[in-house]
């Protein structure tokens, strides 16, 4: 271009300037945003920076006691994983176990103390700090004390063992409060009962079920929900596949397929309630057939007459060949094993069948013989919590005396009645009576939601404790529980609360309870126990309790057991009648209810972890739902489809939920998961499906006070209403593409 | 009348003219930003230096970037570290007071981040430092710097190039830094 | 209905380029409204999807594909029969082709577009799409050569290229004659688009030349182009997709849907541009004809692949087959066989298929047809693959539906701006075919 | 040119002899109860969304390891079986050829990566899978604080748009190789790695290892009569093995 014009000029000029600040504007852009490395002030000496630690600890996701190894990275937990030395679970974990993180990083937890403003119920509370609150609580108490009326003051916890229980124990006591129950859904009160009445053992014997080859279960889920399934689960596989070249059979009884069911070998849906007949037929028939030799065979076989399999074949509904079946197999068998739980020990007569039950297995020779039923030692812990199990009856009691007003201070731990007892209980009722509730809780759940006064209590993550679990393995140990992670939370776990209550009360009780903290008190237990072990001196301890806290448990190097007990054939006299019977009749209420446990939420417990929620159900693929499950042909019959929505009633109550039309569970009856159906819990769990122990009519079975949760008889009616059951599976049949393997020849 | 395209281009010719001109002032802009607006050499909290460090006072790199050879991250020093020697060392220095006034209040030190790796990739000290490479070879002549300045882009291509020069065993597959 | 009077190569320029340079209400009406619904129906609700993730269309496990692939393939054989056909009537040199071939090669071209467009829709990752290209990037990192997706990236680019070149070749002596038509700024701009072209002997000869070269040129392109986009599923071992046949059977469905597609624009030109006397039976009559052919072979294949899926005896294809057959989506199945392999046997008839109106109707069945046939193979085979658990259902949301909706907004609206800026029909070739004045006169 | 090279290796004939690893996985779906502990082991470990009630009724949930039943029989002699379905980390991946930017491709390991920084969310790959075991964000997921506290850094937190799937916890096989090296030996020790759902697996159904070792756990499972591969037929060539049920004889569905 020669000729440039002076406005030309400046257009360029412009142009590039204009230019020139875009791209630079633009550059600037483009920056990363400043990021700052931020050292420590002093560093801790065992951590160093993306590297992890792993702390071990004990699972308080259910009695069953597990010892867990948490994965710490930068002060955070990561995951939980099981402990690897731990007897109980030996590295492995179940499902609900590793959501314990949901528990601990919960969005719903309560962080600071709650006080009631509004109506109890109401939901209305105050936070205020925690002077305040254990000075309030703490005068209360000691007024109380000392104006002597302590004995209206009550405990109820959850599942407590350990020393935590015994320091509870030793509270209420110095405080001259006589009440301190346990009430855990989950606690197998009929077994015990059972064997107390068989055994004469207050303690739950070790069932060897991994040295076992046969193993017939009446009703009890033993992979699912029943006592220690991460146990059960590892002697499962090794029944299985352990033993080159043998492989155990499983035989499963029970109206609804459970997850034992499943993987049974032979699964036989015999009608509710009739389990303990089934056994004690088989019985009659090992007897009959010679394949019992003891001295009191006579005694027996006389006994057991009135059970013979050809007779009861109608009530049993199961015929006589196949009880012979069974018994061949026992006799066939070098280690038989019986074990009853679940719908069979939920019945009005549970005792009796978990009797029948202990009687098989005394005349199949499994008693105190590996691969059968075992008796250990004496735990190293005093364990006289089972005193405070409190079964339905004796919470009846208890709920009459809160009726009356009699009540003026209820502490609540770790346990959720409202939830877990039936309306038909009126439980609810009674706990309005009580002057003031206390409830020490880490989460808003549906009891919680009764209290005046809420203490925020550390998850098990964050707290001290120490275990024993239930039942052994054989060798006595104890389970160390330790902080994994700093509290994340203005909480203190129920152990420093109630330390602190000690000091505030005053009087004696500072001189007994002398501990400041928890961890304190623990060492100090563990002191003890170490110097029972090394034969009185505690030379040596801090070796031990270092070795202790990494190792997470303890146990004694050599497996004790006690000899079998002899069994007598009064007990099936004094068991009485093993079959079950039903609230309702059968014309208006042509169906028996089984409220089951899921292994997602056990009794409800678990409905506030994200992660269970969204755990597809293992039998049914459900999610986030209550369902009521049905036979294809009931449902066929009653014109259901899965998700019609139908009115289940029962002379206690009624509920409405979709149908899921389950392959494996008999015609006659109805099952209903537990777990679902809370009014409080967190943003996860509330208002979610209904809670079927609503429908539960107030039967109890007498020998054991029980509540027989499996024993009421319902009918269903559909409403017209659909909703869709949210589930993972499309269709649940391999439409011959042999999916789970080459067909086989006989198949 | 006349077909000819140049001939209808003619009034095109200045507005594009002026879009090149732009382009380039766009261009010298960004390259301007880059030369000194870069942020490769921030100013830090406290004008530390580590040519007095490493080199006049001959301070290994891992005696206060201990984790570098242990672990991922290099890891800053605490400032518990920091203090080990300025408890007594050059006290009466202006910056040595701020850091004084950061361990009274018992706080960390912002430093700014300049050797900053993009996000989603997963770099391990450890392998690199055991592996003989020398500090310098990705944070340059640190000992001269009196304030820390980044020298290589840390961008993916300056990996994959060295990984490739090196052959490291498998220093190309994805998985090797991306999880 | 008058004798037919051929126009006079003045009535030609006249006719064809008063539909440039004359824009009438009705044209802004049109354009306007096409415009608005397709920001309201396509690129609001892509901008949202953009912002939440694709989640916002109907998508899920096991049904990972939607209709954003479907109208993706839809497009994309509407693409197909413009420049094709074209090309193929060139070099067989039916003259019947010249009055309607631009327009047909413009539907390819804006097809193609909106089909790009698709692609865009479809990714989760919008922002990374150019990965796709094997373009040197700062990671240093290449797109997959073995992946049929890049195929197709590859195929359909090279398309449009040959596609929009061919086109515009064809239309410089047009451009020429719009230049001299006209004045000012316009004049300008035809001036450059032409080439400053004078119609010299050399000019006319290299034009023909290369443009027979070009039309040779593109139809194996055309052939290859939607034998890959099929592959894209044939590649796959889905059962019902994993088929041989599935290439002749998406080059053959495209080109019936294309031609279909020509006829709806024929009569929509005619009808609003006053072309009457270009666009006429004899084109009406032959594309029938065409339509006939393709709907036999399409029917054939269609049974075929039912064949396939019965004589197989596997029971992934079996069930996959039945799913589509007597599944949720029966009925579409059906319907798609009534439209696409019945109806079209009414132009057996010379009647229906010198009527325009008729035609039309047709034709416009026969495209629905062909989305739902799209729609099918994607929604239909997916949710039915091997694993029975893994069983699904897929359904398109309404964000999905409305972006299909704005599709044929973007398509219409480019359109009705190319009329606006190309002669529609070929002036300079039409008037080849017309009888010399002189010999009319005596 | 990583990916490149990646790729030209892999079509170089014999490359699966050279890989220095195979890590491979046996399911005993005669031990398996269906319990699903891996289930939240998985999710747990590798940072997988809490989707919500919502994404699940849309079938857009986030699992890497999934459990499929399957009925046999009908009541009463009715059988449930469960089938752990994770990534079969195919020799043949149907998935792996389709990516058009090669996000999904073979590593030297034998595994079948997934790189979430490359993919731009075609879902070609979770089309081709036969095992249908790719999960998609359809969403960006986020966790109600604290929740995000859990998240484990060694592994990336996924956006929307990106396909993920099981890597075989690539995360704990880096740091037993990290580990590894830093005593000095070339390969890594039977057991060193075990990914989470292995690790977790109450009834010890699944053994996971180098399948390249015969003298690790998982090569001796894999001489297992039992044994057999998911949809054999199409040659995809799984590097998980699953034991086949042991079905007793005599009695009801067998």
């Amino acid at each position: 271009m020669a000729n440039i014009s002076r406005r030309d000029f400046l257009k360029f000029i412009g142009a590039g300037g204009i230019g020139a600040g875009a791209g630079y504007i633009y550059a600037e852009s483009v920056k990363k945003t400043v990021e700052f490395l931020v050292p420590q002030v002093i560093p801790p000496e065992d951590w160093s920076p993306g590297v992890a630690t792993w702390y071990n600890s004990l699972c308080g996701q259910c009695p069953a006691g597990c010892g867990i190894s948490v994965r710490i990275r930068e002060g955070r937990a990561k995951k939980i994983e099981g402990n690897p030395v731990h007897p109980v679970n030996q590295g492995r974990l179940c499902a609900l176990g590793q959501s314990g993180l949901n528990a601990l990083y919960n969005p719903d937890r309560i962080r600071t103390p709650l006080r009631l403003t509004g109506a109890r119920g109401s939901g209305e509370y105050e936070p205020i700090d925690w002077d305040e609150a254990m000075t309030s609580l703490g005068g209360r108490l000691g007024s109380m004390k000392i104006q002597g009326a302590a004995d209206r003051i009550h405990l109820l916890t959850g599942t407590v063992r350990g020393h935590l229980d015994l320091l509870l124990a030793r509270f209420m006591e110095q405080l001259g409060a006589p009440t301190y129950l346990q009430y855990d859904y989950t606690h197998p009160h009929s077994l015990y009962a059972a064997n107390r009445m068989v055994f004469g053992v207050d303690r739950l014997p070790y069932y060897d079920i991994r040295n076992s080859d046969l193993l017939l279960s009446f009703g009890a889920d033993y992979l699912g929900m029943w006592i220690s399934p991460v146990h059960h689960s590892l002697s499962y596989g090794h029944l299985r596949q352990g033993r080159p070249g043998h492989r155990g059979t499983c035989v499963q009884i029970e109206p609804r397929m459970s997850l034992s069911g499943a993987s049974a070998d032979r699964w036989i849906p015999a009608p509710p309630g009739t389990e303990g007949l089934l056994a004690l037929a088989i019985a009659e028939a090992l007897v009959d057939g010679g394949g019992y030799d003891g001295a009191d065979r006579a005694d027996w076989s006389a006994a057991l007459r009135p059970f013979k399999a050809s007779k009861l074949a109608p009530t049993i509904g199961v015929d006589a060949a196949v009880v012979a079946e069974l018994t061949d197999a026992i006799r066939r068998a070098e280690h038989p094993l019986a074990i009853g739980g679940g719908p069979a020990a939920e019945g009005s007569h549970g005792t009796a069948a978990m009797t029948a039950v202990n009687v098989l297995n005394h005349l199949a020779g499994s008693l105190g013989r590996r691969g059968g039923v075992l008796f250990g030692a004496d735990p190293v812990v005093a364990d006289d919590w089972r005193v405070r199990q409190a079964s339905y009856a004796r919470m009846m009691e208890h709920a009459q005396i809160m009726g009356r007003g009699d009540v003026d201070v209820l502490l609540l731990h770790g346990t959720n009645p409202v939830f877990n007892l039936p309306q038909a209980s009126g439980y609810t009722a009674a706990l309005d009576k009580v002057g003031t509730i206390v409830a020490l809780s880490s989460f808003m759940d549906d009891t919680t939601a009764m209290a005046d006064l809420i203490l925020p209590t550390n998850v098990y993550l964050e707290s001290w404790g120490d275990d024993v679990p239930e039942p052994g393995v054989g060798l006595p140990l104890a389970t160390l529980s330790q902080p994994v992670v700093t509290r994340i939370h203005d909480s203190r776990s129920a152990g420093d609360i109630v330390l602190g209550l000690a000091h505030q009360i005053g009087g004696e009780l500072p001189a007994e309870l002398p501990w400041t903290t928890m961890e304190e008190y623990i060492r100090h237990s563990w002191r003890q126990i170490y110097s029972v072990e090394a034969g009185g001196t505690d030379a040596g301890f801090d070796e031990f309790w270092k070795d202790a806290l990494r190792s997470g448990v303890w146990a004694r190097n050599r497996a004790e057991m006690e000899a079998a007990p002899t069994v007598s054939p009064a007990v099936l006299a004094q068991a009485g009648s093993a079959a079950s019977e039903f609230d309702g009749a059968e014309n208006d209420y042509p169906f028996v209810l089984q409220p089951m446990m899921t292994q997602g939420f056990v009794d409800g417990r678990g409905a506030n972890l994200p992660w269970q929620q969204e755990l597809p159900d293992p039998l049914t693929s459900v999610v986030f739902s209550t369902w009521v499950e049905l036979n294809p042909t009931t449902a066929a019959e009653l014109d259901l489809e899965e998700g019609d929505v139908v009115e289940v009633s029962s002379s206690a109550g009624t509920l409405a939920a979709p149908v899921f039309i389950y392959q494996a569970i008999r015609p006659d009856v109805v099952a209903i998961p537990i777990g679902q159906g809370h009014t409080r819990f967190g943003r996860f769990a509330e208002g979610r499906g209904t809670n079927p122990l609503d429908l539960v009519a107030t039967v109890t079975d007498e020998s054991s006070g029980a509540l027989a949760t499996a024993a009421t008889r319902v009918t269903i009616r559909k409403t017209g209403e659909r909703l869709s059951l949210i589930k993972t599976d499309g269709v649940s049949r391999d439409l011959g593409r042999q999916i789970l393997g080459p067909a086989k020849e006989h198949a | 009348m006349s077909v000819s395209v140049l001939e209808a281009l003619q009034p095109f010719k200045k507005p594009v003219l002026l879009g090149l001109v732009g382009l380039l002032g766009f261009l010298v802009g960004d390259w301007a930003n880059g030369r000194f607006n870069s942020d490769s050499a921030p100013v830090q909290p406290i004008e530390f230096s580590h040519r007095i460090h490493a080199s006049e006072n001959q301070i290994p790199c891992q005696y206060c970037h201990v984790y570098a050879a242990r672990t991922p991250s290099a890891g800053v020093p605490s400032v518990s570290k920091c203090m080990g020697c300025h408890q007594s060392i050059a006290t009466e220095s202006p910056e040595i007071q701020k850091l004084h006034g950061y361990w009274e209040a018992r706080q960390p030190i912002p430093w700014i981040k300049v050797h900053d790796v993009p996000d989603f990739v997963y770099f391990t000290h450890k392998r690199h430092i055991k592996a003989d490479l020398e500090c310098e070879q990705c944070h340059g002549p640190v000992e001269t710097m009196d304030r820390i300045t980044r020298v290589e882009s840390l961008r993916m291509p300056w990996c994959i190039d060295c990984h490739t020069e090196n052959q490291v065993e498998h220093g190309r597959d994805c998985w090797t830094c991306h999880k | 209905m008058a004798e037919y009077q051929e126009p006079t190569y003045a009535e030609v320029n006249r006719d064809v380029l008063r539909t440039m340079l004359v824009t009438g209400p009705k044209y802004w009406t049109a354009l306007g409204i096409s415009m608005t619904v397709a920001v309201v129906c396509f690129f609001g609700p892509w901008f949202y999807q953009i912002h939440v993730g694709v989640g916002a269309a109907g998508m899920n496990r096991s049904a990972f594909w939607g209709t954003y692939l479907s109208n993706f393939i839809f497009w994309i054989g509407l693409s197909h029969s413009g420049t094709l056909l074209s090309a193929v009537l060139h070099i067989t040199q039916s003259s019947w082709r010249k009055a309607i071939y631009r327009s047909a090669e413009a539907m390819t071209l804006f097809s193609l577009v909106t089909a790009a467009f698709f692609v865009m829709v479809h990714v989760g990752r919008v922002w990374f799409v150019h990965w796709n290209f094997p373009v040197p990037n700062q990671m240093g990192l290449w797109p997959n050569f073995r992946s049929p997706l890049m195929f197709d990236v590859m195929a359909v680019t090279t398309y449009l290229t040959a596609s929009s070149i061919f086109i515009y070749m064809g239309s410089v002596p047009d451009f020429a004659a719009v230049r001299d038509a006209s004045t000012g700024m316009r004049r300008r701009l035809y001036t450059i688009f032409s080439f400053g072209w004078r119609g010299t002997q050399k000019e006319w000869h290299t034009l023909g030349w290369a443009y027979t070269f070009f039309a040779v040129f593109v139809i194996p392109l055309a052939v290859s182009v939607h034998s890959i986009v099929s592959w894209d599923f044939a590649m796959s071992i889905v059962p019902s997709l994993h088929q041989t046949i599935f290439a002749p059977y998406f080059v053959c469905g495209a080109i019936y849907s294309g031609t279909a597609g020509i006829v709806s624009v024929m009569f929509l030109l005619r009808k609003f541009l006053g072309l009457e006397r270009y666009i006429r039976e004899i084109h009406l009559d032959n594309l029938g004809k065409l339509l006939i052919t393709l709907s036999l072979i399409w029917t054939y294949i269609n049974i075929m692949e039912v064949f396939t899926g019965w004589f197989s005896g596997s029971s992934f294809e079996y069930e996959a087959m039945k799913f589509r057959m007597f599944g949720f989506y029966g009925p579409l199945y059906w319907e798609m066989l009534l439209f696409c392999a019945l109806v079209p046997l009414l132009m057996l008839f010379g009647k229906i298929r010198k009527n325009w109106r008729y035609m039309f109707i047709i034709s416009i069945l026969i495209n629905i047809g062909m989305l739902t046939e799209r729609f099918l193979i994607v929604a239909t085979s997916q949710p039915r693959k091997f694993l029975p658990d893994a069983f699904g259902f897929y359904f398109p949301s309404p964000v999905e539906i409305s972006i299909t909706v704005g599709s044929f907004a973007i398509f219409t609206t480019l359109f009705l701006v190319f009329v606006k800026w190309v002669p529609c029909v070929s002036i300079y070739e039409v008037k080849e075919t017309l009888q010399p004045l002189r010999k009319r006169a005596t | 040119m990583s990916t490149a090279n990646t790729l030209r290796d892999y079509l170089k004939p014999g490359y699966y002899d050279e890989f220095d690893y195979h890590w491979a996985m046996t399911i005993d779906l005669d031990r398996c109860t269906g319990c699903s502990a891996c289930v939240v082991a998985c999710q747990a470990e590798n940072n997988l969304p809490i989707v919500g009630e919502k994404r699940f009724s849309e079938r857009r949930e986030i699992k890497w390891l999934r459990i499929e039943r399957y009925w046999q029989g009908e009541y009463p002699d009715i059988k449930l079986r469960f089938l752990p379905m994770l990534c079969q980390h195919c020799d043949q991946a149907p998935c792996e050829t389709p990516c058009p930017v090669a996000a999904t491709y073979h590593n030297q390991d034998g595994l079948n990566t997934q790189i979430y920084n490359r993919c731009i969310g075609t879902r070609t790959c979770a089309v081709y899978c036969p095992y249908e075991v790719r999960s998609f964000n359809w969403f960006t997921y986020t966790w109600d604080e604290p929740l995000e506290q859990q998240l484990n850094p060694d592994v990336t937190v996924r956006e929307k748009g990106v396909m993920e799937k099981c890597t075989f916890c690539i995360q704990r096989i880096r740091i037993a190789k990290d580990k590894a090296k830093d005593d000095d030996r070339r390969r890594v020790r039977d057991g060193e790695v075990t990914p989470a759902c292995v690790q977790s697996c109450p009834t010890e159904a699944m053994v996971f290892g180098d399948s390249k070792d015969p003298d690790s756990k998982v090569s001796q499972m894999l001489n297992n009569p039992r044994g057999f591969k998911v949809l054999e037929d199409l040659n995809t060539l799984p590097s998980v093995v699953y034991l086949q049920k042991v079905e007793e004889q005599g009695h009801g569905h067998g």
